[in-house]
């Protein structure tokens, strides 16, 4: 009996301190409705440390699981410029010391993973990141430190945020180029595949709101979830839908699968020609011959003819575990450094908010492989051309279409009276 | 002795309680207080698991689903607290006009998510394992079952994006049930309900162990069939404790959320739900700290090791399971036991025909 | 609704099955005869996509290299197997629950090894001109590649059930499967039989990931969305029913391609899993069961 | 305890085309100890598989006035049927007293499931008393000799308060000593119980069986007194004649396995 009475007290008297530990603390957070915290910013003062001849940078990529596939490069090229601008002086005279850290194809480690960079080894800012979800997961993290991250892939838009650089394309930079060079080819029957995840959903629902524009129609939809191949049974629907183009917004190995079902069901490049966002020159070599003859859209081409690119591709060969090819995230991600580097000599200064001050006199500029980008101190997005390219058999891309100028970037596609009012108000609203 | 070792386990859950809620918080950082709480969860997790796999014998390789439950209804809470009266902005672009999914609507209510943290997993595993145990599912097939279910689900949330955010999940929680997430006060309150629970579960499952019920359960992990002859129903021994490690795994997903920040599908599908299993054999997994402590030392192996040597880390967590399984089934927390048992006599115990012969049995049919 | 809207998924949903039940057939032999969860079986079917690109940079002609392809997966992936068996898997048989979860770890260390190996984003494996073209079915154009899956998932079946029949080492396997103690005793060297067994197992699924090569992308993450769908076909079928395996790989693929025709790709996957299921909670015991004493 | 008998009619057990049990009727009485005897492959354990629930059989199976077969194995064992296996199975993990507290756990209440047990209850210190386990009430089961591991087995029946002990084997491997001391504790705990035993030692048998029946093949193949088995011609050829051991004992076994291995000759 005096054992039971014993245990009780024990844990009465555990909980009891649990209980008084979380009120007091209780008593000095913030709630909801504290004016203090309107903001919802109360992050400490930067740690950085810029006193040294060497100023810290995060590189943040998946270099194991499954993303590792695309990320590496990234994470190559990243250390490659880091390595360049050391050689030119560095950035303000300092040296860039850079931290790689594994993201793991996991994103609360991309969250984990960005705070650690930000507060323990006070880098002046993060690089990186591929999916969007690594992008979502690492938006609260920098926005509460007030930390900076720069993102290198082309996305599906519709976001912003005063902590994230956003160096690939958005939609209207890479999607409507492409629905522009479908309609020039006089297409009118149009297939949506895509794999299943927010990118290619937010992309088809934005390509079928200029398609009515455009008067193509729209003659079927198909996704499959990232993480499978086998597309045979929807090629048989594309097949039946008759279309005379295909819209491909699938990811990742999917693609293989895609292209050779494709073949498989007797289609080709003459008949139903596909237009892709995610083959690169990267991609093309693992999906063999048969995407010979296949477009795709982006803003940068290892074939385009610009006064950097041919430095970019050398250097890039020669580079020690290089995968030999440039492509367009890759470029995006050398923009990204690069751009930094811009930025913090505009400013004088690495501090974040000196940083975005500069950013907003919209002159911050890169002679960068696809040409000069210009940075848009608004929504921190860059300028980008359009370009179609047609994948030869060497597995590069013959420049089919260009946009006539630098297209600039607009993430709720503002200047596009097709996509509804309604909706831009209520994303921008629920961005915050 | 005997009747001393479950105090001294007491004791060590107070030093552990100890540790957590009191040292941890004076010494370490805010990003390693808020990793500690991240491993917190998946130790809350691990303890289920251990009650489950450990001394129930069902291996639940899917613990990502009863984890989801939880997480799921977490985030919504916390999403539809951050968006106030506006529909959450991931919504919108699908279909701008429609209004929020009804099953979204009750999770607008703290108390009612709370309730659906606890009750959620309870229904769900209580209608699963019913259906799997009357009808004598086990050992492989039970695995490969609760992994295909947590594939299902989690290739299920990737492909809803308009319902509940798709692949790339819930994120950017501002509130936690009204406090201000970004506040460091807040965040440190958020870590010792985290601790707090963890200690709650294990001074469960310590209690569970030294009952009538723990000695029940593991006779059933070992000899099912005789349990039964004994006029029980093993089913309902399994499900008691299945039941009670989807409750832990749901608890463990719902403080997951406000911690970490995001949950994706990608945290409750194949490779994470192997992932919870790993510390738990690191651990042991029929032992009481041993499943809650491997899966903080795996969590902190990924910060730590994953940071220095990537490549390194999954060579070392393949390894793990291969070194772990195959020479310390009974996972770290057997060492000290082995060396005594070396110690006093040279020959090592014999396995047990009967448990391996069952183990085999629950293969088979 | 054209016949072909119909017909198409029963044809693709057939070489869906085929390719399951080829990655499956393996597994149960593993999994069915000796007891042994091989969850690397995905990582051995990658093994075998990548020897058959291995085998056309050798031999550039891929019209021949595909043929000479399969057997050179058999044997590499059946090699692989082998070690396993020999390192890991043998000290286990007394603990099959285990074998899932150290063979977990070997499919992590396998997946990485691929990816340190081989180029990040996976090798093209192509396809032979043989299998260019399409057969016309009820106004369906079904194409070869989906006969050959088809074709070679049958081949394996027939060689395996002869030898596991008609030979007297099948005969030894299945005498140890049903009592090892027995066969010990009758003469019969169960660790080379268990050898042979787990040889074969994996050869298989060499085999299949030749076939898989043709389907969809050549890396190493390849090998894990095979993985669950061939142990639930294995489980449906019933355990060391070869029949029970190639009717449940075949239920699912039809079950997969309907599924996918009315309604999504994602949603099919969760439907066959929820249909397999559901099912296993019916007849645990799988499609077909030999009853036998119990041996408690 | 009980004037109810265990009256086995016209019993069949089938797996996969293979009559392991094929019309065996016998009974058993409390006050005597029963025993069932036959060479490997009789079909003596699967006659006490299907009285307990284990395997499906047809014809009828009933104590007293309720039908066994077709019952849940749990809800036999609540009628008060307790067998034990060939091959000891106690729970190795859990001591004598754990063992047999589990065994006695069935009467309470659930909720003493959650609570930790404090003292012996006394039907489990009758029990240790009556099987000369009471030395060892700490011990693993899993260390306990071979035959204590029977007693221990018997000891749970007796916790359990089964009217009915199956015994499958109980003193196979035990030393001469253990047999008898296990014999004449089948004797003291038959007065007030059904003890059905299914042996293969004749000794053992002729020593403490009431009665016994013989099974062959599937069938009864003779039924009486000790001494009126052992006089039946044919129990004499089948014990003494055919042997053909290890041939029929694997078809008992596993009827696969020889399927297997001698293809086509026999079955």
């Amino acid at each position: 009996m005096s054992t039971t009475s014993k245990r009780l007290r024990t844990l009465t008297a555990l909980g009891a301190l649990g209980t008084t530990v979380a009120l007091v603390l209780a008593g000095c957070g913030a709630r909801a409705g504290d004016s203090a915290s309107a903001g919802g910013t109360s992050a400490a003062p930067s740690c950085v440390d810029t006193s040294g001849d060497s100023i810290k940078l995060g590189f943040l990529n998946s270099l194991t699981g499954g993303m590792a596939i695309s990320e590496k490069t990234v994470s190559n090229v990243l250390h490659m410029a880091a390595d360049e601008i050391n050689a030119g002086g560095g950035i303000l005279g300092k040296k860039i010391a850079y931290i790689q850290e594994d993201g793991a194809t996991d994103w609360p480690t991309f969250a984990e993973k960005t705070e650690k960079l930000l507060t323990q080894d006070c880098v002046a800012a993060v690089f990186g990141g591929w999916t969007s979800s690594s992008r979502k997961a690492v938006k609260p993290v920098v926005e509460k430190h007030n930390g900076l991250f720069f993102y290198p892939v082309q996305y599906e838009g519709l976001e912003s945020s005063p902590n994230i650089y956003y160096t690939g394309a958005t939609t209207n930079q890479q999607i409507i180029p492409a629905m522009d060079f479908l309609a020039t080819k006089g297409v009118k029957r149009l297939f949506l595949a895509g794999s299943d995840y927010v990118f290619p959903r937010t992309a088809n629902a934005i390509i079928k709101l200029y398609a009515a524009k455009l008067g193509i129609q729209i003659v079927g939809e198909e996704y499959v979830p990232l993480d499978k191949d086998d597309w045979t049974s929807q090629v048989a629907k594309i097949v039946a839908a008759k279309p005379d183009f295909i819209f491909n917004t699938i990811n990742g190995s999917s693609n293989v699968g895609f292209i050779k079902a494709y073949y498989d069901a007797g289609l080709n490049a003459r008949t139903t020609p596909i237009i892709s966002v995610s083959i690169a020159e990267e991609e093309a070599p693992a999906m063999g011959h048969e995407v010979t003859g296949h477009y795709a859209s982006w803003n940068y081409f290892q074939s385009l003819k610009t006064p950097t690119n041919p430095k970019f591709i050398e250097s890039w060969k020669k580079y020690p575990n290089s995968s030999g090819v440039t492509s367009d995230p890759m470029e995006a991600a050398y923009i990204s450094l690069y751009l930094y580097k811009a930025l913090v000599e505009a400013a004088g200064s690495f501090d974040v908010d000196k940083v975005n001050a500069a950013a907003k006199s919209n002159a911050i500029t890169f002679d960068a492989p696809e040409g000069k980008v210009t940075l848009d101190g608004d929504n921190h997005h860059i300028s980008k051309p359009g370009h179609i390219g047609q994948i030869n058999p060497n597995n590069q891309f013959d420049i089919v279409w260009a946009s006539d100028k630098f297209i600039e970037p607009d993430p709720y596609l503002e200047g596009y009276d097709w996509f509804p009012a309604d909706i831009r108000k209520q994303l921008v609203d629920a961005a915050g | 002795m005997t009747k001393l070792k479950p105090w001294i386990s007491l004791g060590g859950i107070g030093v552990f309680a100890f540790l957590l809620l009191g040292v941890a918080p004076l010494v370490l950082t805010d990003h390693w207080i808020n990793n500690l709480g991240k491993y917190c969860c998946w130790a809350i997790v691990a303890v289920g698991i251990g009650l489950a796999w450990g001394r129930g014998g069902m291996l639940v390789m899917g613990q990502g689903v009863f984890f989801a439950l939880g997480a799921y209804a977490m985030a919504m809470h916390l999403t539809l607290e951050t968006a106030g009266d506006r529909i959450p902005g991931f919504m919108v672009l699908y279909d701008p006009l429609a209004p929020l999914p009804a099953f979204w609507e009750p999770f607008r209510s703290a108390g009612f998510t709370l309730l659906a943290i606890v009750l959620l997993p309870v229904i769900v595993s209580g209608i699963l394992g019913y259906a799997l145990f009357k009808r004598r599912v086990k050992g492989a097939y039970f695995a490969i079952l609760s992994q295909a279910l947590a594939v299902a689900l989690a290739t299920l949330i990737s492909s809803t994006i308009r319902q509940t955010g798709g692949d790339t999940g819930l994120s950017d929680f501002k509130y936690f049930f009204g406090f201000v997430l970004n506040d460091p006060a807040n965040k440190l309150l958020v870590y010792l309900i985290a601790a707090g629970l963890l200690v709650v579960c294990l001074l469960a499952v310590w209690q569970l162990y030294r009952s009538r019920f723990g000695e029940l359960l593991v006779a059933t992990r070992d000899a099912e069939e005789r349990v039964r002859f004994l006029g029980y129903d093993p089913a309902n021994v399994k499900l008691v404790a299945f039941v009670a490690s989807a409750l832990m795994a749901s608890i463990g997903g719902a403080m997951f959320v406000p911690i970490v920040g995001i949950i994706t599908p990608a945290e409750i599908g194949a490779a994470a739900s192997i992932l919870m299993i790993a510390g738990v054999a690191l651990g042991g997994r029929a032992s009481l700290f041993g499943p809650a402590l491997g899966a903080m030392a795996v969590g902190w192996g990924q910060s730590s090791l994953g940071s220095t040597w990537p490549d390194g880390w999954t060579y070392i967590l393949g390894l793990l399971f291969i070194v772990v399984i195959l020479f310390l089934p009974n996972g770290l927390s057997s060492l000290p036991a082995r060396f005594a048992a070396a110690r006093r006599s040279p020959a090592p115990p014999p396995p047990t025909p009967a448990a391996a012969a069952a183990e085999l049995e629950g293969v088979r049919s | 609704m054209h016949v072909d809207a119909l017909i198409a998924p029963l044809l693709n949903g057939s070489a869906q099955g085929a390719l399951l039940l080829l990655a499956a057939l393996g597994l149960s032999l593993t999994f069915g005869q000796m007891g042994v969860i091989n969850m690397a079986h995905g990582e051995f079917l990658m093994i075998g996509a990548f020897a058959a690109y291995l085998v056309q940079q050798v031999i550039t002609a891929s019209d021949l290299s595909i043929p000479v392809a399969l057997p050179v997966a058999f044997v590499v992936a059946g090699l692989f197997g082998l070690l396993l068996e020999v390192t890991i898997i043998q000290w286990m048989y007394r603990r099959p629950l285990d074998t899932l979860l150290v063979t977990v770890g070997v499919g992590l260390i396998l997946q990485q090894a691929a990816l340190h190996i081989f180029p990040s984003q996976g090798v093209p494996v192509e396809k032979p001109s043989w299998l260019d073209g399409q057969l016309s079915i009820l106004g369906y154009q079904w194409p070869f590649r989906q006969l050959f899956t088809i074709l070679l998932a049958s081949v394996c079946v027939a060689a395996l059930a002869a030898w596991l029949k008609y030979t007297s080492f099948g005969r030894r396997i299945r005498a140890t499967v049903h009592n090892r103690d027995l066969a010990e005793t009758s003469g019969i060297s169960t660790r080379t039989v268990d050898r042979l067994t787990f040889f074969t197992g994996s050869g298989l699924a060499g085999v299949a990931g030749v076939a898989a090569s043709l389907i969809g992308g050549t890396n190493s993450q390849m090998g894990a969305q095979y993985i669950i769908p061939a142990f639930l076909v294995v489980a449906a079928g019933g355990i060391g029913q070869l029949k029970g395996t190639i009717v449940a790989a075949w239920a699912v693929g039809v079950a997969l391609a309907y599924f996918a025709y009315w309604t999504t790709g994602s949603l099919a996957q969760v439907l066959a899993f929820i249909l397999v299921i559901v099912f296993l909670q019916v007849r645990p015991q799988g499609l077909f069961t030999v009853r036998t004493r119990s041996l408690v | 305890m009980t004037d109810a008998s265990l009256i086995v009619t016209d019993l069949h057990v089938e797996f996969s085309g293979f009559v392991a049990v094929g019309g065996v009727s016998f009974d058993a009485h409390p006050g005597e100890v029963r025993f069932l005897i036959g060479p490997n492959g009789a079909g003596k354990t699967t006659c006490i598989d299907a009285i307990t629930g284990l395997s499906r059989a047809t014809g009828s199976a009933r104590l007293g006035d309720r039908e066994l077969l077709g019952t849940p194995v749990h809800k036999i064992v609540r009628l008060g049927i307790g067998r034990t296996f060939q091959t000891a199975s106690v729970f190795d993990e859990l001591t004598v007293l754990q063992n047999l507290d589990i065994a006695a756990g069935r009467h309470r209440p659930w909720t003493s499931l959650l609570r930790t047990r404090r003292g012996v209850d006394p039907s489990i210190e009758r029990a240790l008393e009556e099987t000369g386990l009471t030395a060892e009430l700490a011990t693993p089961a899993g260390i306990l000799s071979h035959g204590q591991k029977q007693w221990l087995e018997i000891a749970m029946l007796l916790v359990q308060d089964a009217k009915v002990l199956l015994l499958d084997e109980p003193v196979a491997g035990m030393s001469q000593d253990e047999r008898t001391a296990t014999g004449e504790l089948l004797q003291r705990i038959a007065a007030k119980r059904i003890v059905l035993v299914v042996e293969h030692d004749m000794d053992f048998m002729r020593r403490f069986a009431t009665r016994v029946t013989v099974l062959h093949q599937g069938k009864v193949l003779s039924q009486g007194t000790v001494a009126e088995v052992q006089a039946d011609p044919k129990v004499q050829e089948v014990y003494l004649g055919t042997a053909g051991a290890a041939t029929t004992a694997a078809m008992a076994v596993v009827p696969e396995t020889v399927a297997a291995m001698h293809q086509p000759e026999e079955n």
